[in-house]
């Protein structure tokens, strides 16, 4: 029996106890097309089955996994400007894959897969300490204070490629996993076993109306995000912490990019 | 210890020793943990085959072309159309919501009947056939009164087949009194007419467009086509290096004007006058373009009546009273950036004028628009790549003559309750604006006696909402064919629920401000979730149930076969792609563009020359309107701010779509309002405080949001909220702009051009 | 979690973890058996 | 009543006003398991916690208890592995304490969860890089130490060492205590660190981030520091408080001293290494972020005072005090200073806790405050109820102060 | 009392402590091991008997009714239009036949089949990753439900829902072939024998 799944596998390129690193997923997003309309997150909030209650104001127990921040440069009228940063978990890599909230996790419950760089929230398996959300410094990781309820009939709209998830566990942007599963199973039907850029887009990627997020690949120089997180106007946000996240953003402005993160008073930006 | 006790404990012992060794106490730990990994009430979504299923979005003019992605038979997702002319896979916010109109609260399950008073939400279920004949009942007893020109209907569009089947439904019944909701368009209609001859939208060729000066229009906010319009923001963008470049006018810090290149504050409601100062210096410095202001335009120079009188041409009319010194006093605007923003004007190669204040329904006066479009005449980026064009309509099959009795010829000869096309506003086509001053002050010819609505919400989107609403509930009898529980349809005496977006056919004729003629059809890509209707099934099947010949101009079956019918040769290729693009369509040349009678373009609108008390009012010019209430008063200006996360029209926000909503502007039930830190100090107010917001036309309690993108001395109050109707989800949340914000009356053509209202704000 | 367990790894985190952790657990334990013992024995002697 | 249990010569107040007091303290215990239940049965969502404050009052009492809990195994261990005699006198009390303490914190940490069916999967899913799978574990094994200590002192009750097999099991568990408590210093010494470990490794939090020193963060070893620095002091002021509610002298004058000049030489050295620490972490951590140190105290309450509050008012004052004999002699500024150094140390895991989480890190995100709600305060201070009731019992019942007969002739 | 007397009391009381402490043991393990079981785990019947033999000789092999899609996924169980495409009319004269023609097939309600493999939710498992690229026999998992003749009574966990041969039909968990249970380690294991990727999104949804 065993020896039948042996030639199964062979010939699989991933690696060591899959440790291979095979992809880096990653996005570029571009804050000077982002136009702040918002449609990234109810993309996502649809495609993820996010859940939503009546009142959705109080944004510290507001879930979404995808949040479009806004920052302004402080200026008084009318000098003032305004940007928004998209913000979707930033998969960090930290040092060899030791994500803020990966290390902390006491049960296993979220990892940092070496074959995608994703990192993952496991929602049946997290009991709902939130070590990771206090490790989080994008509060990109939300808690389940109620039970999910969805209204009337909208039940019916709800995916079956992402579990709903109970009260109780913490949940995050997984970069639409779900897609890169049902990418990978296409693939895998048609005796392929690499998948193409377009095969796998995030569902706020696709949806952008102003084109502003670009994914793909980090590390595959065909993809467009490896060209692009190159540009001088690219940076990522908190990178001083070691953070080392996988989402870069991209501005014109030097003020915008010096609001992606912390520095002392008459320190020089990047 | 006796021998019972210590037999017991060695039971205990055993007992204890025999559990910990089977599996009892472990698997009920683990299974109690898989418990609460599978808890009942956490739904479990079923899987299946998976679809997608090509349609279009109508929710809003937009037209952008979606694809709904399906399980077995729900529909879980809907993305943007690859390769669709106007979104090519974007899709926006509202779009994504179609799904929760179609399966969420506030639906219409079937046709229903008002059972308690008016707004008061008690409703008794009727079959369909006693709807239509409830309806047919009081249309057939108005026609043997001979009042069937008291019926009048309102959509939310004049275009595309449903909105022509009312019109014709009124025609073959006879009644003028077909109104659509009110929006820019009204105006900018009128403006094209005036300068070029048509009655038409205007489109722009946004994406080869490099210099786009946008007087008040929110390009990244929702304006005109909004993907379409973020498309081409983003391509600009990517041009910046090669000069591509947005100014945005505006008084608050709008997401357009934080984008762009420039932002240019402004007074609010002095864009015209700003127009008018470009246009001086470009012609003073002569860097218009001669050559088409020579051969195709009218009413440049000076010129000579009949009766011998010289008066000014718009050249001499702007040098006099528009010099960059005059009007930096009304705008506001520092006379050197005017010349500089004149000069990157001119000299750019695709400059293009923009008008339209928000999201484009919100109203600009014609000559505002005549104004702004003159500018484009001076470079003469009109039907040119990078300018505006005037569309003609995709051509569709005509429907068969329309067939009118005598009730119905001389209902139909009668005026118009709302004086349009009258000699009173001889040019205006729909002045749904005018209802409540007509209706309430008894000035109109006669009363309405019936309204049929359709995709409108007038008693929550118009202007001094109060007053509509006073003057449509007396209306005696109001029917509704909204899909979902709106603040119309709660007033309204019966409803004939329309299927949602995802359930029916539809055509979508070319989306506002496109440059290429495009049109897209919606189909049904989930089967009825309730016992709703097409809305075209009901009107032919009211059609048919009417006395005289009403019938006669109604010879489809059903509304799928008047569609199929009327596309002609395009159905099948809207069937297969879902959309339809005139690949080859070119503008016409500028010896053809001009539709006046003079075949110019025309800066002088000789049209309105016979009406007119002097020539001068037919040239672009900036009147500032006035607005009421006194300054000592209200020494604040009030401006509505529009956003993509929030849908202001008759379709109104989903659960999702509020989510997205900051807290600075929702929060709890309070609406924030946005003011600069410097008015807070001057007035008062302290941030995430509660005020007082007090207009001429109402009151509301808003929350302070301190904020420096806005003008001192305005507040800046968003719109899309307030609503009193729909689920809880959106109920009673926020405050309506409308209710605060007046008409005010455009003289030439009756529309309504409020662009703000005077207001105060006081601590509470 | 026990090196039976397929999330279980052979690294120096677990070895040293799980070292401290089951050297601590068989004090506890050998301590509590040798306790429970002699004083059964203890009994058993003294019979008092 | 209850004479039958009562040690033998010791005189306890009559049985009925014993069972008000008892009835008093169970009705705050009471009160917090109602509380318990609807965060259980409802969901956190009952609580002030949120997004921001994913760690709250809760794990600002359990950190804070803990410390305060250090007393036990620091007496255990000054008594049976240094061999300092006097504190048997007192070790009996601290070990109670502790084992309160210890169960209280597993108490609140079961509420704190989300899902707490499911607790479980820290032990058997355990990932060992975490520091708070480090923190569970030491908890739960030094808490069987904590019973396992306990165990003796109770059959000593009249009644159960009557029993011959329960005589012999305590004599024989006293007789091998000093593995114990060596174990349990030791479990204990790794928890009190990995406790500190639990912000100190937050790379993502400027405010809690430390450098390492080998394979932990300094706040490791301040935490143990600070830990056994107030735990003899907490020891002292329930040893105190229960003298003055029982009017009674319970323990001698010299082991209190002692313990007392154990602890304000310990918070000596545990305020110089802090101190240390805090310049470290202003002049070389926090600039290597872009941070500022005054960044970090931005507004109240979050400002400069309480810094000086925890490491001057609440730090140095007491530590004054302590290693001072003529202050330390003086009642009143000896539990002025015992209160003192136990409310820093409070604050500091408070700081740790709550300000960690509540400066923004992302430039552009805003600062908001946590305010605990009922719930979380009951069940905060519940621990405390609980401490009455159960030291009361055990001081009725059993014979917990070897010197009680010698000090109350 | 005589010294006697004491040791045959002791020696009495010790054995009647004995049986005491034998009798606690033996009660407990007959509730962990056989009342337990019983009482946790609740039965169903499918709702019609289906044989997979007469099947596969008619079909020919496994992926005849249970495909792969062009996307990839997994048809899982057919659904009623499966089934239709030969048993529009009723083949033969079995009464279990005729019930699913006049109960299912007729009126075109799906028929309830209750999975015996069915995962929970969270569980995202690919086919075409362990049939079409792992090459791994449907009985490796499966078992030899192929060659069943009738269906097996479909017994569930109360407490979770799960189907029992999620855990195995063995109380205790242990198992001498690959398809006698489909818990997570079980997946675990094999992805490590193989040196596959046992990253949680693996198999986690």
């Amino acid at each position: 029996m065993k020896e039948e799944h042996k030639e199964g596998v062979q010939g699989h390129e991933g690696g060591a106890h899959g440790h291979g690193e095979k992809y880096k997923f990653g996005m570029v997003i571009d804050l000077d097309k982002c136009t702040g309309c918002g449609s990234c997150m109810v993309a996502c909030m649809t495609e993820n089955n996010v859940p939503y209650k009546k009142n959705e104001t109080n944004k510290l127990d507001s879930i979404t996994w995808m949040r479009v921040f806004k920052a302004t440069n402080g200026k008084p009228y009318p000098d003032t400007d305004i940007c928004y940063f998209p913000r979707p978990c930033m998969h960090c890599e930290g040092e060899h894959g030791h994500a803020p909230c990966v290390s902390v996790c006491p049960a296993t419950a979220t990892d940092y897969n070496y074959e995608t760089g994703i990192v993952s929230q496991i929602y049946t398996r997290c009991f709902g300490c939130r070590y990771c959300m206090a490790a989080c410094p994008y509060h990109a990781r939300y808690f389940n204070w109620w039970d999910p309820v969805w209204p009337d009939d909208t039940k019916e709209s709800l995916s079956p490629d992402v579990s709903p998830r109970m009260r109780g566990v913490v949940e995050k942007c997984s970069f639409c996993f779900h897609r890169f599963q049902g990418a990978r199973d296409k693939a895998y039907a048609e005796g392929r076993r690499e998948i193409t850029e377009n095969e796998y887009q995030t569902a706020c990627t696709q949806a952008c109306p102003a084109g502003a997020i670009v994914f793909g690949d980090l590390n595959n120089p065909e993809h467009k995000v490896h060209e692009l997180k190159q540009s001088p106007h690219a940076f990522r946000l908190l990178e001083r912490l070691g953070t080392n996240p996988k989402v870069y953003y991209h501005s014109t402005r030097s003020w915008v990019r010096r609001a992606g993160d912390n520095y002392l008073t008459n320190e020089r930006s990047k | 210890m006796s021998l019972g006790r210590r037999g017991f404990l060695q039971f205990c012992l055993g007992a204890g020793a025999g559990i910990t060794f089977s599996p009892l106490p472990w698997k009920l730990m683990d299974d109690s943990a898989i418990w609460t990994q599978n808890w009942p009430w956490t739904p479990v979504p079923p899987g299946g085959e998976v679809s997608i299923e090509k349609t279009a979005c109508t929710l809003c003019p937009g037209g952008c072309g979606i694809t709904v992605r399906k399980v077995k038979d729900r529909a879980i997702k809907i993305e943007g159309m690859k390769g669709h002319p106007i979104n090519d896979g974007g899709v926006c916010l509202l779009g994504m919501s179609a799904l929760y109109k179609l399966y969420g609260g506030a639906r219409i399950k079937g046709p229903l009947k008002r059972a308690g008073k008016r707004g008061e939400g008690k409703w008794e279920q009727i079959p369909w056939n006693a709807a239509i004949a409830e309806i047919s009942k009081e249309l057939n007893q108005k026609r043997q009164d001979g009042l069937s020109h008291t019926v009048a209907s309102m959509t939310g569009t004049d275009r595309g087949t449903v909105s022509q089947l009312f019109k014709r439904l009124l025609a073959a019944y006879g009644s003028p009194n077909v109104f659509t909701a009110p929006s820019l368009q009204d105006s900018e209609r009128l403006a094209l007419k005036l300068m070029q001859g048509d009655y038409a939208s205007a489109g722009y060729d946004l994406e080869n467009a490099r210099y786009v000066v946008s007087f008040g229009a929110s390009i990244i906010d929702g304006w005109g086509s909004p993907v379409r319009a973020f498309r081409a923001h983003t391509r600009w963008a990517e041009k910046a290096a090669e000069g591509a470049k947005l100014v945005q006018v505006e008084a608050c810090l709008s997401n357009t004007a934080a984008k762009a290149d420039t932002w240019l504050t402004i007074k609010p409601g002095t864009e015209a006058a700003l127009a008018l100062g470009l246009a001086h210096v470009i012609i003073k410095e002569k860097s218009y373009n001669k050559a088409f202001i020579r051969d195709y335009c009218l009413g440049f120079e000076d010129w000579q009546d009949s009766g011998g009188t010289v008066h000014k041409g718009f050249k001499q009319s702007v040098l006099k009273e528009y010099s960059p010194d005059a009007v930096s006093r009304i705008t506001g605007v520092p006379a050197d950036r005017i010349s500089v923003i004149a000069r990157e004007f001119a000299q750019a190669k695709g400059a293009l004028a923009v008008w339209g204040r928000g999201k484009g329904t919100r109203p600009m006066a014609v000559h505002d628009i005549m104004a702004i479009h003159a500018l484009n005449a001076l470079v003469a980026n009109i039907n040119k790549p990078g300018g505006v064009t005037v569309l003609p309509d995709v051509t569709t099959v005509p429907w068969p003559s329309l067939v009118q009795d005598d009730i119905a010829k001389s209902g139909t000869k009668q005026p118009r309750v709302d004086r349009a096309g009258t000699d009173a506003f001889p040019l205006s086509e729909s002045l749904f604006d005018q209802l409540p001053k007509l209706i309430k002050g008894g000035t109109g010819e006669y009363p309405l006696s019936v309204l049929l609505v359709h995709g409108a919400n007038p008693y929550y989107t118009e202007h001094d909402r109060t007053a509509v609403a006073e003057a449509l509930d007396r209306i005696p009898f109001i029917v509704s064919f909204s899909s979902r529980m709106d603040e119309t349809a709660n007033h309204a005496d019966l409803i004939l629920p329309n299927h949602t977006s995802l359930e029916r056919y539809e055509d979508v004729p070319t989306p506002i401000s496109s440059s290429l003629p495009v049109m897209s059809l919606s189909r049904p890509v989930v089967s009825p979730q309730c016992d709703t209707r097409h809305v075209g099934d009901s009107l032919i099947a009211i059609a048919k149930s009417l006395d005289g010949s009403v019938a006669e101009s109604f010879p489809w079956d059903d509304y799928e076969s008047l569609l199929k019918a009327t596309l002609g040769d395009k159905w099948s290729v809207l069937e297969k792609e879902g959309y339809w693009k005139d690949e080859g369509y070119t503008p016409a040349d500028w010896s053809q563009a001009f539709r006046n009678a003079s075949g110019k373009f025309e800066f002088l609108a000789t049209t309105l020359l016979a009406g007119a008390k002097s020539a001068k009012d037919c040239l672009p010019q900036y009147s500032r309107a006035k607005l009421k209430g006194e300054e000592f008063m209200y020494p604040l200006i009030l401006i509505p701010c529009e956003s993509m996360r929030l849908a202001d029209g008759p379709v109104a926000n989903s659960p999702l779509m509020t989510k997205t909503v900051a807290d600075t502007v929702l929060k709890n039930d309070d609406l924030c309002v946005e003011v600069n830190p410097k008015t807070a100090i001057a007035h008062g107010l302290t941030d995430e405080r509660m005020a007082l917001l007090s207009t001429p036309k109402g009151k509301a309690k808003v929350k302070i949001h301190l904020f420096d993108g806005i003008q001192p001395g305005v507040v800046a109050i968003p719109t899309g909220l307030g609503h009193t109707a729909y689920d809880d989800y959106l109920k009673g949340k926020g405050v309506n702009s409308n209710d605060l914000i007046g008409m005010i009356e455009d003289e030439a053509s009756g529309l309504d051009i409020a662009w703000g209202s005077r207001a105060s704000l006081k601590s509470i | 979690m026990l090196p039976f367990v397929f999330e279980w790894h052979w690294d120096l985190g677990h070895v040293v973890f799980h070292g401290g952790l089951w050297y601590a657990l068989s004090i506890l334990g050998i301590g509590m058996t040798y306790v429970s013992v002699k004083t059964y024995f203890d009994v058993k002697r003294g019979g008092h | 009543m209850d004479s039958a249990l009562i040690p033998k010569g010791l005189k306890r107040c009559p049985f009925p006003q014993f069972a008000l007091w008892i009835g008093a303290w169970s009705f705050i215990m009471l009160w917090a398991a109602i509380a318990a239940v609807i965060a259980w049965a409802y969901g956190l969502n009952t609580t002030n916690l949120n997004d921001y404050f994913g760690f709250g009052a809760w794990i600002t009492a359990d950190l804070a208890i803990i410390a305060l809990g250090a007393g036990a195994f620091f007496t255990g261990f000054m008594r049976y592995v240094l061999g300092i005699d006097e504190f048997k006198n007192i070790l009996n009390y601290a070990v109670i304490i502790g084992f309160i303490c210890y169960s209280s914190a597993l108490a609140i940490l079961a509420l704190d969860i989300g899902q707490p069916l499911r607790g479980w999967f820290i032990f058997w899913h355990a990932n060992v890089h975490s520091m708070l799978t480090e923190v569970a574990f030491c908890i739960s094994c030094y808490f069987t130490v904590l019973a396992i200590e306990y165990i003796p002192i109770i059959l000593e009750n009249r009644q159960l060492d009557k029993v011959p097999t329960l005589h012999a099991f305590s004599h024989n568990l006293h007789h091998i205590m000093a593995v114990f408590a060596a174990t349990g210093a030791f479990l204990s010494f790794f928890h009190q660190g990995s406790l500190g470990g639990v912000a100190g490794v937050l790379f993502g939090r400027p405010f809690a981030f430390r450098v390492h020193a080998s394979i932990w963060p300094t706040t490791f070893f301040l935490f143990i520091f600070s830990a056994i620095a107030c735990g003899p002091c907490f020891t002292i002021l329930v040893t105190r408080l229960t003298e003055a509610i029982t009017r009674k002298k319970l323990v001698a004058r010299n082991v209190i001293l002692k313990l007392a000049t154990v602890s304000g030489w310990l918070l000596v050295g545990y305020l110089s290494v802090k101190m240390l620490d805090t310049l470290y972490w202003a002049a070389v951590t926090l600039p290597k972020m872009g941070v500022n140190f005054f960044d970090m105290y931005p507004q109240a309450p979050f400002n400069l005072w309480i810094l000086i509050a925890e490491l001057g008012i609440c730090g140095a004052i007491p530590a004054a005090i302590l290693i001072t004999k003529k202050t330390r002699e003086n009642e009143f500024l000896l539990i002025l200073a015992a209160i003192l150094n136990c409310t820093g140390i409070c604050i500091n895991r408070y700081v740790m806790t709550v300000q960690a989480l509540a400066l923004p890190v992302m430039p552009f995100d805003k600062f908001y405050n946590y305010v605990p709600n009922w719930i979380e305060w009951i069940t905060s201070l519940a621990p405390f109820a609980f401490m009455a009731i159960l030291l009361s019992l055990s001081y009725r019942y059993l014979p917990i102060f070897p010197q009680e007969k010698e000090l109350n002739p | 009392m005589s010294a006697q007397d004491e040791r045959t009391k002791t020696a009495g009381s010790s054995a009647v402590l004995l049986i005491c402490f034998l009798v606690g043991l033996g009660a407990s393990l007959l509730v962990g091991w056989v009342i337990f079981p019983a009482l946790l785990y609740s039965e169903k019947e499918q709702p019609i008997d289906f044989s997979h033999v007469v099947h596969v000789d008619a079909v020919g092999d496994c992926e005849g009714c249970h495909y792969f899609r062009d996307d990839g996924s997994f048809s899982g169980i057919p659904d009623l239009s499966n089934c239709a495409e030969c048993h529009e009319e009723a083949q033969g004269e079995d009464p279990e036949e005729l019930k699913m023609i006049q109960e299912y097939i007729e009126p075109g309600k799906e028929i309830p089949w209750m999975v015996y493999s069915r995962q929970p939710d969270c569980v995202f498992f690919s086919h075409a990753a362990h049939v079409k690229m792992g090459e791994i026999e449907c009985k490796a998992c499966h078992g030899m439900i192929g060659e069943s003749e009738h269906t097996d009574t479909y017994e569930y966990n109360i407490l979770t829902g799960y189907s029992r041969n999620i855990w195995g039909k063995n109380i205790s968990g242990l198992t001498s072939n690959t398809w006698e249970s489909m818990k997570m380690g079980d997946c675990g294991n094999c992805h490590d024998e193989h040196g596959e990727n046992n990253a949680c999104f693996v198999c986690h949804k």
